[in-house]
């Protein structure tokens, strides 16, 4: 009884999550007969995780290709308007497989130092992706979830993939647990939200609520215990706790894979949950998530500005970058989508291209490295240094020398004072943690810059994968950053065009005109 | 002939650009002395990075006389202007373009960083493939702040500035310098980001249509908007050019840095910022009774304790640094009183202010190549071993403490009398200031050079060489030549200080009670 | 009916919460994750009688997940005990800032 | 639906009477007569040496493992199970019988690739070595 | 409820008879005379058993989970003591108060309740194991569990198949689709075939009794039991055997049901039909009870290894293979036109011998069938022996002997072994 749901609306509509998982699953395949361990050829059998690495970065880019495709047909959605088609899935969808494929390079340079990953570490990682497309589509809190947990198990397992180091296995376990508390959280707001409004579409979620005069404390309670969720999804303070310690423990190309691509999803979905589906409760919502994203913003540039832990240290800046994205969910509407959209380009390039280069200066080994490991870079490694640069100011949201990370502060302030409700006060919080975030990320500019090599440190070599990621992402930057016009237009487009099943009961932007009727 | 050639259709980009470009090839084609002279590894080919770096400041200097020749005299509004389709959806075009206020400016910095680099040439002996890039870049920075007429333009520039200076004075400073470069930074950045904030609410306000400044002038604002983004620009600003009590990282990073950066920091962008953007574009804030009041207030006592702090140094470094924070607020003031006389003086003080200090802080940096301080316990009685040098330090500091005939004397003498016409207090308070600066002008002077040579060292010590002989000559021919002839530069800047004034009182925010200026002088 | 099974869906979920916060054991912890999602698989089946089939469905896919969870909880909770001998949290202490 | 399942309840509740009369009346008709020799653990005899609960073959927590997740696909395909005659007719059956012509592949499509997938798991965990034991 | 009651007392009847029964059949099989002295023919002997059980003293083990051994018992004996209620044992008794099903508790899921329930009945056993203490138990508890919970998968895939033609969990309807259509298990034989070898492993029966393997582990998870506790146990096994032998002949053998005539199956419903079809349903599950038995006396035990990896690597395959297999053959049959009926269970039996033959020929390769001694052709032999070098020079290896010492198997997390 397949009613009116043909399977080939289906197969369109899914037609790149199913390469994808696909592909990963003939890469498992391809990793189950590759000899590892004791058995004959193991040596071999250590190339082929680069191998398979190798084929999951083209795998990406035909997953790319497709959904640029699906994008250019204007693909909708399942006619049950469970799956979105609209342009903020693709346009999710192409910044995930970026981050997919420049994650799985760095994986490939990683394991040529330290040969710690197995090969079917690349297939774990696109069928993470396969998770976070899913969210980018979701559209029904059943796909949330099946998204968050597809992406969630199988980044469990790579925080911890490297079963040789302490460190990746205390990672693992306590990303797993805060992570399984968090679905938890989750889940209880999608059961709650399910019992208040009978359905788990966020178009049925929407209409229901738009049609109360008053929201049930059961709706509320369960749009709380959804934003706790989320909030631990996207590392916000103060759901923060678990960010620094798994960063630091996991594998660094798995920690770059975790606080770009990972955040990037969980932002999407965040977004689509918020803007989509509750805002005609957004009056309700809005304080609560302008707190979160105000002291997400405090505490993680505060304490960022005392680690010595450049993983660390990168941990709480990504948690500070949680702040400025909540910046543009809290805005809501196209712009701050938009925004939102080009602010994870850009923070996934400079995100991976900054790992990449702590990759190359860790040289393999089991432990994340410090301010005295990149000190003193300049001098042996001048472009490294230079690139490195590039990529912390981009997270600073430095003009020029930053390149696309200026503009991505830049549209999201524009977003937050455009609104129709301006966030002045969030804005300027955000420039001034913007600003404290300066005085960390300069401390490791001046550490490579101003301070002496100490003796006996290696000089960093590396792959070309590796180094031409790393110039690819900051040479992107930079021209990005002085011409964002393309990446805008693309992010534009992305929260312009939208599906046939596009939810017309909520236009965004008059979501707030609805709602501002509605009695507190 | 000039014209004829349509070289103001691409001298400002070129101009603009061109510094990036040379930093790229100074960093990759130049060659490092150091490796050199260590021998650690075989000279790699191509030519001195630094003669490099010079000659592409060289050009950037033609392009600046270039520009100084097609600016007409007479002319209005923005010359040489150039419209590069940009960012379409923000509304922003790579907008450049020169008035009589910029003009100087341009040609101010254009001039002032290749002698800089020419006076210091030893200063700087390690890695100078990346100090030539960064210097161009910086350049490339300074010059943008002045030709660009829109405002994402500007800030880009504005901070563009940032980083090159804040790697030149942290690693070619003196040892342990990267936290007095990080504490600039820092503080300039608070300021400019702020500043971001009231751009972006600028637009906004202005239909988001536009990023120009013509378009912006036209915005009208309530005054409470216009009062916060006119406090947001002018912490941008204020930090920048060191106003007091912005002033504390000044000292410290100009007196740690190496020479050119000292020189560059010297330069007064900020104030040449708050004429050009924070009091057009919000005047009614910018003339509001308080502000106001305060902002001249916090001037004359930036002209008076900067002053005072001066004379209490033991530096010759810091000295400067103290009298450029000194010379700030006369700026300022000139600024604020909004006189087409002090306007005018504050432009020229910008100016002068700029030559000088770059005279005074090559000195120093002479000084330090030959003896690696500019302590002045270490000095004395150079006149006599140094007579060049000498020659030079009695100039230039005749010209800081404004002695009739150096450039110095009509810039101070214009904002004195311009300010006294509306606030004859400030005025004398201020001239006071003019005093103290003659103290410790002419006590660095004889501290340096006319004591006893107590110190060894200072008997033998070589006096300037060709190549200093050559930049000091220059700067005090133009300290001398501006001194006696301002004309040049006040002709230009008459009718934009005019044009300044007039927008100010007449355009869309104008303030409702007018500060009593009278135009007809 | 329905008020009665979200009742005691509540109260396993705040023991599943109060257990997380206050217990240090890996093997706990990991079972109060469980309890949470068991409690809220009880929500959904008791909200399924007002709304139809729908939580149902979510149920048996909120199953799923918690089985794969458990699978994969084991082997971390097995690789931790390996590494370090304990399954108590507070004795791991590889990562501080 | 309560009363559907109160025979199992009341059932339940009779067995658990039951057995817990069974330990009952064992316990009150017997007398515990114990000896240091007696209560020690049997092991054909021998003194036992150690703890019985040491460690075991990490072998056992791998089957619970895939015990767990295979489990859970039988979960899935019952229900496919029982509704894959409705699954395979593309309008609602007629007296349970779908009207010619109207066959769907739906049904059938889904499961292949439901199966394939776990195939792939499986296979992946029999190359692994999980399913030996040795 | 009186049916509570009243089939509760047969069915405990019934075990008790079943000890008896299945020593009389051992003897018999090994030509001996079997338990003769209680009562005529030995009849008495569960009765002095149970009395014996009651009266025995128990020891108590210096354990430290004191209530979980005496709970776990318990744990094994409510779950077979639930499992059966379901099962329909007869056409409905029409009663002055209507229809009464015959069945204890006739729910809807039926199919679903004894997969639930009788899943539950591995914790009585893991609990015992790991109570008691004793190295024994421990590892037959987690034998048994490891087991049970192996063969609960191939168990449930292989009643997939009967849930595609029946369409429903009810084991009601699964017996009225049987009617119709013909037994199951000529329709679906390989699914049959796996299910019982999987209920074998379900009941640790022989040939998989190795959680109690007595050469190995004295009495397996039971070894510190004695008195009632000790034969909680054995109930309980014995009434999983009862309850598997029924869902058998329920699920492949039409349950109740009459083969060859529609009789038994439409109303009016009489006492008669009633009886009848119950004598049906007793003969039918007498039967698996004694192939149970037979089998027990007849095969002899499997080793573990060949254990788990008959139960992993064989029959999921196979049950997952003939899943889809099924599926596609009945959309097929259905496209065909070819209506529910004998024919449609003549053609499945076409299939089945197919792939029976299939399976034999190509999967067996003579591991299954007979013995492999019997096959050995020289070639192999020295194949065998070659792979045995090898795998002591590995163990030698391992132990630090060998030079080449290769690490442990990665990919796996391998730790510790017995």
């Amino acid at each position: 009884m397949p009613d009116a749901m043909s399977a080939g609306a289906i197969l369109r509509a899914l037609l790149p999550e199913m390469l994808l998982s696909g592909g990963a699953m003939l890469l498992l395949l391809a990793s189950v007969w590759t000899p590892q361990g004791n058995q004959p050829g193991a040596a071999e059998g250590a190339e082929r995780t680069s191998v398979l690495a190798r084929f999951g970065v083209i795998l990406c880019l035909v997953v790319g290709l497709a959904v640029v495709i699906a994008w250019g047909d204007g693909a909708a959605g399942t006619p049950d308007g469970r799956v979105a088609g609209d342009g903020f899935r693709w346009a999710v969808d192409l910044v995930i497989l970026l981050g997919t494929a420049l994650a799985l390079m760095l994986l490939e340079a990683e394991h040529q130092r330290s040969a710690a990953f197995g090969p079917e570490v690349p297939s774990l990682m696109l069928l993470a992706s396969t998770g976070m497309m899913v969210l980018a589509g979701a559209r029904d809190l059943m796909f949330v979830f099946l998204g968050v947990e597809l992406m969630s198990l199988a980044v469990y397992v790579l925080a911890g993939v490297n079963r040789r180091s302490a460190r990746s296995a205390e990672a693992a376990v306590k990303y797993f647990l805060l992570g399984a508390i968090s679905s938890g959280f989750l889940l209880y707001g999608m059961a709650l939200l399910f019992g208040a409004t009978g359905s788990t579409r966020l178009q049925d979620i929407t209409e229901w609520a738009a049609a109360q005069a008053t929201l049930s404390p059961l709706f509320m309670s369960g749009v709380a215990l959804l934003l706790v969720g989320l909030a631990f999804k996207v590392a916000a303070a103060p759901f923060h706790l678990w960010t620094p310690d798994v960063y630091d423990g996991a594998p660094l190309p798995v920690t770059a894979f975790m606080s770009a691509t990972v955040k990037t999803a969980a932002f999407a979905v965040f977004a689509r949950i918020m803007i989509e589906g509750l805002a005609v409760a957004a009056p309700r919502w809005h304080m609560g998530l302008w707190w979160l994203a105000a002291v997400t913003m405090v505490v993680g540039n505060v304490f960022a500005l005392s680690q010595r832990n450049l993983v660390r240290m990168l941990a709480y800046s990504s948690i500070a970058h949680a702040g400025y994205l909540l910046v543009s969910i809290i805005v809501g509407d196209a712009a701050g989508t938009s925004a939102l959209i080009f602010y994870v380009v850009s923070y996934t390039l400079a995100t991976m291209g900054a790992f990449g280069v702590l990759i190359t200066i860790n040289g393999g080994r089991d432990r994340a490295p410090t301010l005295d490991d990149i000190a003193g870079l300049w001098l042996v490694r001048p472009w490294l240094a230079i690139a490195m640069t590039v990529f912390l100011l981009a997270f600073m949201g430095m003009p020029v020398l930053g390149g696309m990370g200026f503009f991505a502060k830049w549209y999201i302030l524009q977003a937050a004072l455009q609104a129709p409700a301006p966030q002045t006060i969030l804005a300027v919080v955000l420039v001034i943690a913007s600003a404290v975030s300066a005085a960390y990320y300069l401390a490791v500019v001046s550490a490579m810059f101003m301070r002496p090599r100490p003796e006996g440190q290696p000089v960093p070599s590396t792959t070309p994968l590796n180094q031409s990621l790393i110039a690819t992402a900051a040479v992107a930057l930079l021209v990005f950053g002085l011409y964002p016009t393309p990446i805008m237009e693309l992010a534009r487009r992305a929260t312009t065009t939208t599906s046939p099943t596009s939810n017309p009961a909520a236009p965004r932007g008059e979501v707030r005109l609805q709602t501002a009727s509605v009695p507190r | 002939m000039l014209l004829s050639l349509g070289i103001d259709r691409w001298v400002l980009p070129a101009m603009l650009l061109w510094p990036v470009l040379a930093a790229v090839l100074v960093r990759i084609g130049g060659r490092d002395v150091s490796r050199d002279d260590a021998g650690n590894e075989a000279p790699s080919g191509g030519p001195d990075a630094r003669v490099l770096t010079l000659a592409a400041l060289a050009v950037e200097a033609l392009l600046a006389v270039a520009v100084w020749g097609v600016f007409d005299v007479d002319g209005r509004g923005w010359q040489a202007r150039v419209d590069i389709p940009w960012l379409a959806d923000l509304g922003a075009t790579l907008s450049l373009g020169v008035d009589g206020l910029s003009l100087p400016m341009v040609v101010l910095t254009a001039f002032v960083v290749p002698l800089a680099l020419l006076g210091s040439w030893n200063n700087v002996r390690v890695r100078t493939p990346a100090f030539g890039a960064l210097l161009l870049l910086l350049t490339s920075g300074l010059v943008g702040v002045f030709i660009t007429l829109d405002l994402l333009a500007f800030y880009l520039a504005w901070e563009l500035m940032l980083i090159p200076t804040y790697l030149l004075v942290g690693v070619w400073g003196a040892a342990g310098t990267s936290r007095a470069s990080l504490r600039y930074v820092l503080f300039t950045l608070v300021g400019s980001l702020l500043m971001l904030v009231a751009i972006i609410a600028l637009w906004n306000a202005g239909g988001g249509t536009s990023l120009h400044i013509d378009h912006l002038l036209q915005v009208a604002l309530s005054p409470r908007a216009q009062l916060w983004m006119f406090l947001a620009f002018f912490a941008a600003f204020a930090v920048k050019s060191a106003l007091v009590p912005f002033h504390t990282w000044l000292p410290d990073a100009q007196s740690a840095a190496p020479t050119v950066a000292a020189v560059t920091l010297g330069l007064k962008v900020g104030a040449y910022a708050i004429l050009r953007f924070a009091i057009p574009l919000f005047p009614a804030a910018a003339m509001d009774y308080t502000v106001r009041s305060t902002i001249l207030v916090l001037s004359v006592i930036a002209v008076v304790y900067g002053a005072l702090v001066a004379m209490a140094q033991r530096d010759f470094k810091r000295v400067i640094s103290y009298s450029s924070v000194s010379h700030l607020g006369l700026i300022m003031l000139g600024s604020f009183v909004l006189t087409p006389q002090s306007v005018q003086g504050a432009v020229m003080s910008i100016v002068s202010s700029g030559i000088a200090t770059t005279a005074l802080f090559l000195l120093a940096g002479m000084l330090e190549d030959r003896r690696a301080t500019t302590a002045f316990s270490a000095f004395g009685g150079l006149a006599k071993v140094l007579p060049w040098f000498s020659v030079a330090l009695i100039v230039s500091m005749l010209s800081t403490v404004a002695l009739p005939g150096t450039i110095g004397f009509v810039g101070e003498f214009l904002v004195l009398i311009g300010t006294y016409a509306e606030f004859p207090v400030l005025a004398v308070i201020a001239t006071s200031g003019v005093i103290f600066a003659a103290v410790y002008g002419l006590r660095a002077v004889q501290q340096l050079l006319f004591e006893k040579v107590d110190t060894e060292a200072n008997g033998a010590l070589p006096d300037l060489s060709g190549r200093e002989r050559f930049v000091m000559v220059t700067l005090v021919a133009a300290m001398v030549y501006l001194g006696v002839a301002p004309h040049a530069i006040l002709q230009r800047a008459d009718r934009a200080s005019q044009a300044l004034i007039e927008s100010v009182r007449f355009g869309p925010n104008a303030p409702t009670t007018l500060p009593p200026v009278s135009l007809s002088r | 009916m329905i008020t009665e099974a979200l009742i005691v869906s509540a109260i396993l979920f705040a023991i599943g919460v109060v257990g997380v916060l206050t217990r240090r054991n890996a093997i706990i912890l990991f079972m109060c994750a469980e309890l949470m999602l068991n409690a809220v698989n009880l929500s959904f089946v008791a909200f399924s009688r007002l709304h139809g089939v729908t939580g149902h469905v979510f149920v048996i896919m909120v199953m799923t997940v918690a089985a794969a969870e458990a699978a994969l909880g084991l082997a971390i909770v097995i690789a931790i005990y390996r590494h370090f001998g304990t399954v108590d949290l507070s004795n791991l202490r590889t990562l501080r800032g | 639906m309560l009363r559907t399942f109160l025979p199992v309840l009341l059932l339940l509740g009779f067995v658990v009477l039951n057995a817990v009369l069974i330990l009952g009346i064992s316990h009150m008709t017997i007398k515990a007569q114990p000896t240091p020799v007696k209560s020690i653990p049997y092991e054909s005899g021998i003194t036992p040496l150690g703890d019985a609960r040491e460690r075991f073959s990490v072998k056992f927590y791998l089957v619970a493992m895939l015990f767990i997740v295979f489990d859970i696909e039988t979960v899935f395909m019952i229900p496919w199970g029982v509704y894959y005659r409705q699954l395979s007719c593309a309008v609602p059956m007629v007296n349970g019988v779908c009207p010619a012509g109207q066959l769907s592949f739906f049904g059938l499509g889904e499961m292949l690739v439901f199966v394939a997938i776990l195939v792939v798991g499986f296979v992946y965990v029999w190359k692994k070595g999980a399913l030996t034991w040795d | 409820m009186v049916k509570i009651l009243v089939v509760f007392g047969v069915w405990m009847l019934t075990v008790a008879m079943l000890t008896l029964v299945e020593r009389k059949l051992a003897a018999w099989f090994q030509d001996r005379r079997g338990p003769n002295r209680a009562g005529p023919g030995g009849i008495l002997q569960p009765v002095a058993d149970g009395i014996k059980n009651f009266m025995k003293e128990e020891t108590n083990p210096p354990f430290a989970d004191r209530w979980l051994f005496i709970i776990a018992p318990a744990l094994a004996f409510i779950p077979a003591m639930l499992t059966w209620a379901v099962i329909p044992l007869a056409a409905p008794l029409p009663t002055p108060w209507g229809l009464i099903d015959m069945a204890v508790a006739p729910v809807p899921v039926g199919f679903l309740f004894v997969l639930a329930i009788s899943s539950l009945g591995v914790y009585g056993m893991v609990l015992a194991g790991w109570s008691s203490n004793n190295k024994y138990a421990l590892l037959g508890g987690l034998r048994s569990s490891a087991q049970m919970v192996s063969y609960e998968i191939a168990m449930g895939m292989s009643t997939i198949p009967v849930l595609l033609l029946a369409g429903n969990v009810s084991l009601n309807t699964i017996v009225q689709q049987q009617a119709g259509m013909g037994w199951n298990v000529f329709s679906l034989t390989i699914a049959w075939f796996t299910f019982l070898v999987a209920a074998f492993a379900e009941t640790n029966r022989l040939p998989f009794d190795l959680p109690e393997a007595e050469s190995e582990l004295v009495a397996g998870y039971h070894t510190e039991y004695s008195g009632m506790k000790f034969s909680m146990f054995f109930i309980a096994e014995y009434s999983n055997m009862i309850t598997v032998s029924a869902l058998t002949a329920t699920m492949f053998f039409g349950g109740w049901d009459l083969p060859f005539t529609q009789w038994d199956n439409v109303a009016p419903f009489t006492v008669l039909k009633t009886l009848v079809t119950l004598i049906a349903f007793a003969l039918k599950t007498g039967f698996f009870i004694f192939v149970f038995m037979w089998v027990r006396w007849t095969l002899p035990r499997f080793r573990y290894d060949q254990l788990m990896s008959l139960g992993w690597s064989i029959m999921l395959p196979v049950a997952l293979a003939y899943i889809v297999i099924i599926a596609v053959a009945s959309l097929g049959l259905d496209a065909l036109g070819v209506t529910r009926g004998p024919l449609f269970t003549l053609a499945l039996l076409g299939l089945n011998v197919v792939l029976i033959a299939i399976l034999l020929t190509w999967l067996d390769r003579g591991k299954l069938i007979s013995p492999a001694s019997a096959r050995v052709a020289p070639t192999d032999l020295e194949r065998l022996r070659a792979r045995g070098l090898d795998l002591s020079r590995r163990k030698l290896a391992a132990q630090g002997v060998l030079p080449d010492a290769a690490n442990t198997a990665a990919g796996v997390i391998s730790e510790g072994g017995n």
